[in-house]
């Protein structure tokens, strides 16, 4: 298997860190696209701002790298225009879970048929590592150097309480998983969201004590745990509003539902 | 198709053009005294095959429309003084990536939320400036219903064949007014699509300084970036690059401003001459049929200016006087210009707050000049 | 065989880490853009190789997936 | 003999002054002989037709206060879009007399509806009992077509087959009936009254 | 007991409808805080834009009516600034379900110090009856003609999910209950949620057939149900993200949580 | 406070500068180049007793920040282009309400993303017209790290002493860019409390335009509404009302210009004059150093422009230029008031794309109009 | 007694619809402001006027509560 | 003699030149003699101080690419703050070389580190072989300090000791002893390599 079926190559190496999670989730998403036989060509990539932000531009296909937050905004214009066009978004923490938080919310409300992969690196990276709407509490960043006052945000489970068809999540210390769930989600209809947990070396790993890409892969996966496995020791989802009863990131598949999507609603 | 005769209010007159212009992508969020164009399109738009959608604010409208437009679409989004501050950041995107569409801001009474329901003309500068970065930017000022239903077309064709986002400035007073007006058969400017295949050569280097649009999905595999980028598309962090890109983006419409720019001149030899756009202008209009010494000179183009026929218009004037419904924007180019024409007395009628200024007031600003 | 392509690889070690037969090892040379290129030292004990040896697919794969860089591709793969 | 005519009704949110204000520009506007739009070479036919320039205020937010809508009517190209001192004044509120009893001159045509305003202007008026006429029809919604009606009466600035047309266009089809009633009961009503204003087309 | 202990009575009438449900909010919460016993001249009130963001103006006390969507931004700063104020903030479903979602899941998240009223009436009044984020699927506005293709969000359940530390719903059909969960919330720390669902008979209720004010309170009681109730059906809150299953809304004391309040967090 | 030497960045510097003001909350948003001054705060603030939050967006931080002044914090944010784009909403609620507030704007080269590393002077009529509606603003544009500072504080000063967002237009060279400074001792202006007890008295009407300040939690009482308000604050649709308030607000900048205005001339008595601001009016100083015949008008206050003082100085001059890191923003000022002032030769050197103009390429524009 | 204040009441019924002791009629004389002002018909029944005849506290309150106008007093409260 | 010296390190990302280069302004800023603040007169104090100016280049986002430092001391004010061709030029990657090789003057003083920079320009330049002189310190972190001492000892525009005392402002204590090491040898290096820049106040 070709490793540029669906990058450009030309744009290689990519401008991202050693070790940066970003990368493994390229890898993972292009595994999981070719899996489904998708068209580049009927298929267009959008995204905000920041370092996740940039993977649209490495899709060798029709790719909107937009403003900071406003990925599934635009995204949502281009769906309506051309609805027959698969349309992917990629974002990160602070694009969709900080700024974007509402264009978010409402994308999940709407059920807008889009696929979105959200890269959570628990910060922002391409400016410089400050404390982003799902740093842990009490992790430093730039802008924590006390340790973060904040609790993070569950993406997945505010994707979830909005109206997401489809949600699931894992890191990238579980490639196989992501590919996996990517490829389920390509498959559905309505807003399918992807959390992947992806290092951030340089600055969310440097600053708490797992500096290397090992370290922070291995961080990780001892900070996760499946969502059956959660059931098994009794906890439910619930409890991981602020990671503190489990300690840990819930993974697996967290909604799998089939509410009637927006384009199936405008087109009744 | 088809002319027609209807009596329509600007809101609805708008609406109209947009459809006859192509318009079938509309995304809005409600606001003062534009709710009638959401309302309106929300009703006709799918009539034609064109999808509505109310999002969640204004940023994530005029995203959408951008969004649309590359999917294909003639998109166009409407808003009042408050929803285009929102609109700032993503109208410079529009500019930077060359995405035709168009913004409608029915002014009303600022700053701040202000009076919502009082028209005024304090975003004319806004609509020049009010996002960040050097750019250039169109923008159309109707006077009339007529005029709402004309520009808008002109809006659209302006903005397919420069690839750039143009802005209807109506107001308050416009958006509800109603008169009879004759939706025209104009003709109307479409999408030049982009040549099969991969995005491979230069953009922006046709039709002096506009390429065809490589529409999504058609296989042209294009990187679309609000980052500064190269030719053929790529992000670049080269000053050359980027002196290069704003050279042509602020030339392609700075050039073309014998092409762009609307205006019309009434009683061209009077001595003094009024400069008035919107509403003002139809109550200077008022004076001129009454009076020989007193001319017009009311750009429809407000953005870019139209600053040679203005200096044209303005050469051997006694005076020139400008009737604003701010504290004076369009005063500041007609300054400039008119004191280059040779002009010496050059003077502003400001009317504050959300009233028309009445052909009187006018005369009074005259007098005072004159009295001076 | 797996390779790792020099131009891409950014010497991060992951797929030392992932690899659960230790195919890969630290390396000791400096790319020239900077990095320590990991060394491909036990390939026969990778489980896809062997997979392919007896004409399977691929069941492994956790370095090519892991790879941040796009750097590593097996030669041997759609022979 | 005037060229133009500026007439103002005013009176609170939900009397449907609105409406009736949009009957009449619309009435005026398309169904009187020739039509003229205004501003366009190609389309100027000044023949004989009316200019038309229908106005109103809003207030943000409240509902049922204070309501105003405005008709300038003329042979000539209409500019300044605004009414300063009408020629037709409609009040139907006390609020509305408050604020718009004094906006008069000599010449204006001041309707009350005396049911609904308890001032009186100091110069001429006529009472036009639209609310309680509307009642006795059957539903105080029409009172504004009964004001209409009286309106077109003293100004003979459109004929009511025009306002039908207009109605036509604009009003569910089930309430045409009962609007149409209450127009020609206000324009009996208003004939009634004596006064009148004599536009140039009329 | 007078009507005008904490209203601007030169400023009555107010601006809104006959049968507003604001007015009945208004009535509840100056009751409540009465009963509470707070101190007018230390207690501040924030507002974003539309009918109820225009309550904070009706308080004789200090208030900041704002920008569309942005009062708990606002709000913070205040906070933030003179951190033994108590700050109250009014909302509305649009104000802070739709254009200020981001803000309403963020002070959540932050559990930031503030007492949030969101008078919920399913449209945008303010602008002569829109569709919201909280219109019900298939119901009219002016702006769905052929009836809302979008589900609502459960305000409550967002703001639960991410992290608000006190939650209640009621109806205007609840006066008594509203003032006991205002009570009970303005006696608590960190972010305290209460959505009112209310009438706004001059568009929602007119557009769906309950045009008089009484209507529209009487479709208000009979479509909530309580959440105890709920549990007895059988039913999980998590059936009424989109209204369809049980086709009612949840009222009740959603969420009722004692995390670290942002003050705490940050005076550790 | 004692004086310091210190070698700072430019975002540093305004740092210090903010607490030396007084500053007590700052809310902020990471973005290039301005993410050093979030980033030192969230180290400095608290040491002073003063709270730092990281906002989810350029929103929500100004409106914190607005918020904050409510409260009684002297307050302040930072943001650059795309951000500075986002604010622009709450900027004018900041104006019409007469809040004291500081932004600062680090330009980068745009338009939308454009080159977030590198400088630009493209957001200078945004400061000014960025919002919608009439309104008016005040901007301060510093050329070295001791502008820097010294600005800040002259930032917080004329907003806490007019009521009034001031903008404060440093870029992506000065915010990096270390010097050796001073934190001088300057003297700081304090807000004026308001008169215990309820808000009853007329606003604005005491103090040339300005009011004391009501600030809450302390039984005033107010409503602040950025609805158009009467002088006791109560939103009102009054036409009249509005054209009271607006001519207060815009006339207590405008009409203390002499108080607000900070410029430099330089060999006021050259042939031919340079106008700059910021980074190129170092590059100017480079010539005016060494040639007699090249003067340096640099308004440090760009928002209102200094024209009064500049008409002096341009009086008599052969020719002026205007040296921008952007399209030509203040040329436009320049050019109506250097004409009005008899200039004839007036001429833009413009530099677009993130470069800094060198005092060589100013000789070739002196040169190219001298050579015309 | 409940009084209700002609100048704010704006005629919604609510508090016809809601009183359980149907202690207000929908009244017959239209205001100044336009509305239909509801009658206090049956204050005997009022729940909270015998409570306070008893000397107790209000308990019921569910017209003062709902009315949107604040246009609904018991002059007999406090006394 | 120059009055002014324009000094330019270049390399990737990590090899701390930034630091370097705030290291040697600092110095140069604050622990020479006298200093002076510019524009402003009460506080300008001309008397042997130098001004300073010290900038760096960022790219976006992407860490570990290139990276520019640059360093400007005068014993004029300073205005123009960038620097056109640099009177010292330090290399320290192939790309570097690539990009800032060529734009020198003959008076240039090109230093190159071998072990990272392949190329060589074709005039004079002097080898000074910081990574691996770091690496046999035991850290290559310090390569930065190597050419700063290198830097130091050819042009003597600031006393090794003002670099110690920002070195002391600027590092973590505990990497300080290594810093002056790396430094010191640096210096060694330096002034083995025989060229020099004379400043008028080195
Ligand atoms: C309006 C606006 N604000 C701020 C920025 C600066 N900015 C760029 S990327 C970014 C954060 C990105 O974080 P995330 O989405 O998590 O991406 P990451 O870099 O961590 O992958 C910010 C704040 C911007 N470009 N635009
Ligand atoms: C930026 C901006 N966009 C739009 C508006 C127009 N607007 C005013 S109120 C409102 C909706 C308010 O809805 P909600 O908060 O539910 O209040 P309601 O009127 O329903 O009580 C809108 C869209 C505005 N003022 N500002
Ligand atoms: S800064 Fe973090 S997120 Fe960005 S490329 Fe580097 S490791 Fe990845
Ligand atoms: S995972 Fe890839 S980039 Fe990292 S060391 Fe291995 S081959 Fe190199
Ligand atoms: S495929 Fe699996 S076993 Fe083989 S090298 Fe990669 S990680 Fe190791
Ligand atoms: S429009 Fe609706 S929300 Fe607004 S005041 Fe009227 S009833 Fe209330
Ligand atoms: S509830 Fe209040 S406003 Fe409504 S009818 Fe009764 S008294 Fe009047
Ligand atoms: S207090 Fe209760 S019983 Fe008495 S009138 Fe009011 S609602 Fe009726
Ligand atoms: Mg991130
Ligand atoms: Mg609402």
């Amino acid at each position: 298997m070709e490793n540029f079926q669906i990058y450009r190559e030309d744009r290689w190496p990519h401008m991202f860190c050693p070790g940066c999670g970003i990368g493994t989730v390229m890898s993972c998403f292009q595994r999981a696209f070719l899996n489904k036989g998708l068209d580049l060509d009927r298929t267009a990539f959008v995204s905000g701002i920041g370092c996740s932000s940039r993977l649209a531009g490495y899709v060798y296909a029709d790719s909107l790298h937009t403003t900071h937050g406003r990925a599934l905004a635009f995204a949502t214009g281009l769906k309506l225009a051309q609805k027959d066009l698969e349309v992917v978004v990629f974002t990160g923490d602070g694009d969709l879970g900080s700024i974007g938080g509402n264009h978010f919310i409402q994308a999940c409300r709407r059920n807008m048929d889009l696929f979105v992969v959200c890269v959570n690196n628990n910060n922002y990276g391409m400016t410089g590592g400050q404390v982003s709407s799902t740093t842990w509490h009490d992790y430093l960043t730039t802008t924590t150097p006390k340790g973060n006052p904040e609790y993070p945000f569950d993406l997945s489970r505010v994707a979830a309480t909005s109206g997401a068809n489809y949600v699931a999540r894992y890191t990238t210390a579980h490639p196989k998983q992501l590919v996996r769930v990517i490829e389920e989600g390509l498959g559905k209809k309505g807003l399918r969201f992807i959390e992947a947990w992806a290092a951030c070396p340089t600055y969310y790993g440097r600053y708490n004590k797992m500096a290397s890409p090992v370290e922070h892969t291995r961080w990780l996966k001892e900070n996760s745990i499946h969502i059956e496995q959660m059931k098994v020791d009794g906890k439910t989802a619930e409890d991981d509003i602020d990671l503190q009863v489990t300690g840990k990131v819930t993974i697996g598949v967290l909604r799998d539902a089939d509410r009637m999507s927006y384009l199936e609603a405008i087109q009744r | 198709m088809p002319e027609e005769e209807v009596f329509l209010q600007g809101n609805e007159a708008v609406v109209e053009g947009a459809l006859r212009a192509g318009c079938r992508f509309y995304a809005g969020y409600p606001i003062c005294p534009s709710t009638g164009i959401l309302e309106t399109m929300v009703m006709r738009l799918p009539e034609v095959g064109g999808t509505v959608i109310q999002m969640e604010d204004e940023i994530s409208s005029i995203a959408a429309v951008i969004g649309a437009a590359w999917g294909g679409a003639k998109a166009m989004t409407a808003t009042s003084g408050p929803g285009f501050s929102l609109m700032q950041e993503n109208l410079g995107y529009a500019v930077i990536t060359e995405t035709p569409c168009v913004i409608v801001d029915a002014q009303r009474s600022g700053p701040s939320t202000g009076q919502p329901t009082l028209p005024s003309h304090g975003d004319i500068m806004q609509a020049r400036w009010g996002t960040h970065g050097s750019h250039s930017i169109i923008a159309l000022a109707p006077s009339n219903v007529q005029e709402c239903y004309d520009l808008t077309i002109e809006a659209f064709n302006l903005s397919e064949k420069y690839r750039t986002p143009v802005v209807l400035l109506s107001d308050g007073e416009l958006a509800h007014m109603r008169e009879r007006i004759v939706l025209k058969d104009l003709p109307i400017v479409n999408r030049e699509e982009f040549p099969k295949g991969p995005v491979t050569f230069p953009l922006g280097e046709e039709l002096g300084g506009v390429s065809p649009f490589p529409t999504f999905g058609r296989g042209h595999r294009t990187h679309v970036t609000g980052l500064t980028h190269t030719i053929v598309g790529y992000p670049s962090e080269s000053i050359e690059v980027q002196t290069k890109l704003l050279t042509r983006l602020i030339g392609k419409i700075s050039d073309n401003r014998k092409d762009i720019c609307k205006y019309e001149v009434h009683n061209p030899k009077a001595e003094h001459l009024i400069v008035a756009y919107g509403i003002p202008a139809r109550s200077a209009m008022e004076l001129v049929t009454e009076r020989a010494d007193i001319g017009l000179f009311q750009p429809l183009t407000i953005w870019p200016f139209p600053s040679k026929a203005f200096r044209r218009a303005a050469e051997g004037k006694k005076s020139v006087l400008v009737v604003e419904m701010n504290e004076g924007h369009i005063f500041r180019e007609v300054e400039r210009h008119a004191c280059r024409a040779g002009v010496e007395e050059i003077e502003l009628c400001s009317k504050l707050g959300g009233g028309i200024p009445a052909p009187e007031e006018m005369l009074d600003c005259i007098s005072a000049m004159e009295g001076e | 065989m797996k390779i790792i392509n020099k131009d891409y690889c950014k010497g991060c070690q992951i797929c030392v880490e992932v690899c659960p037969k230790k195919v890969y090892s630290e390396g000791t040379e400096i790319s020239d853009m900077g990095y320590l290129v990991p060394l491909v030292t036990n390939y026969d004990k990778c489980i896809d190789h062997n997979q392919i040896k007896k004409g399977k697919k691929p069941i492994c794969e956790l370095c090519i997936l892991s790879c941040p860089d796009q750097a590593i591709i097996d030669d041997s793969y759609g022979d | 003999m005037v060229d133009t005519i500026e007439i103002r009704l005013s009176g609170f949110g939900g009397q449907g002054l609105i409406m009736a204000s949009v009957v009449l520009a619309r009435a005026a506007s398309m169904y009187e002989s020739k039509h003229v739009v205004q501003k366009d070479d190609k389309y100027k036919r000044e023949e004989s037709g009316l200019y038309v320039v229908q106005t109103q205020t809003y207030g943000s937010g409240v509902r049922g206060g204070a309501s105003r809508a405005e008709v300038k009517i003329s042979k000539k190209s209409i500019n300044y879009p605004e009414i300063t001192t009408p020629d037709v004044l409609v009040l139907m509120s006390e609020e509305a007399f408050q604020k718009y009893g004094s906006e008069t001159k000599p010449s204006t045509l001041v309707l009350i509806d005396p049911d609904t305003v308890a001032g009186r202007p100091e110069g001429d008026y006529c009472e036009i009992p639209a609310t309680v006429t509307a009642n006795e029809l059957g539903n105080k919604i029409v009172a504004n077509m009964v004001m209409l009606g009286a309106v077109t009466a003293m100004t003979k600035v459109v004929h009511p087959d025009s306002l039908k047309s207009a109605m036509k266009d604009l009003l569910p089809s089930e309430t045409l009936e009962l609007n149409f009633k209450a127009l020609e009961e206000g324009y009996d009503l208003g004939k009634s009254c004596g006064f009148e204003i004599k536009t140039d087309w009329g």
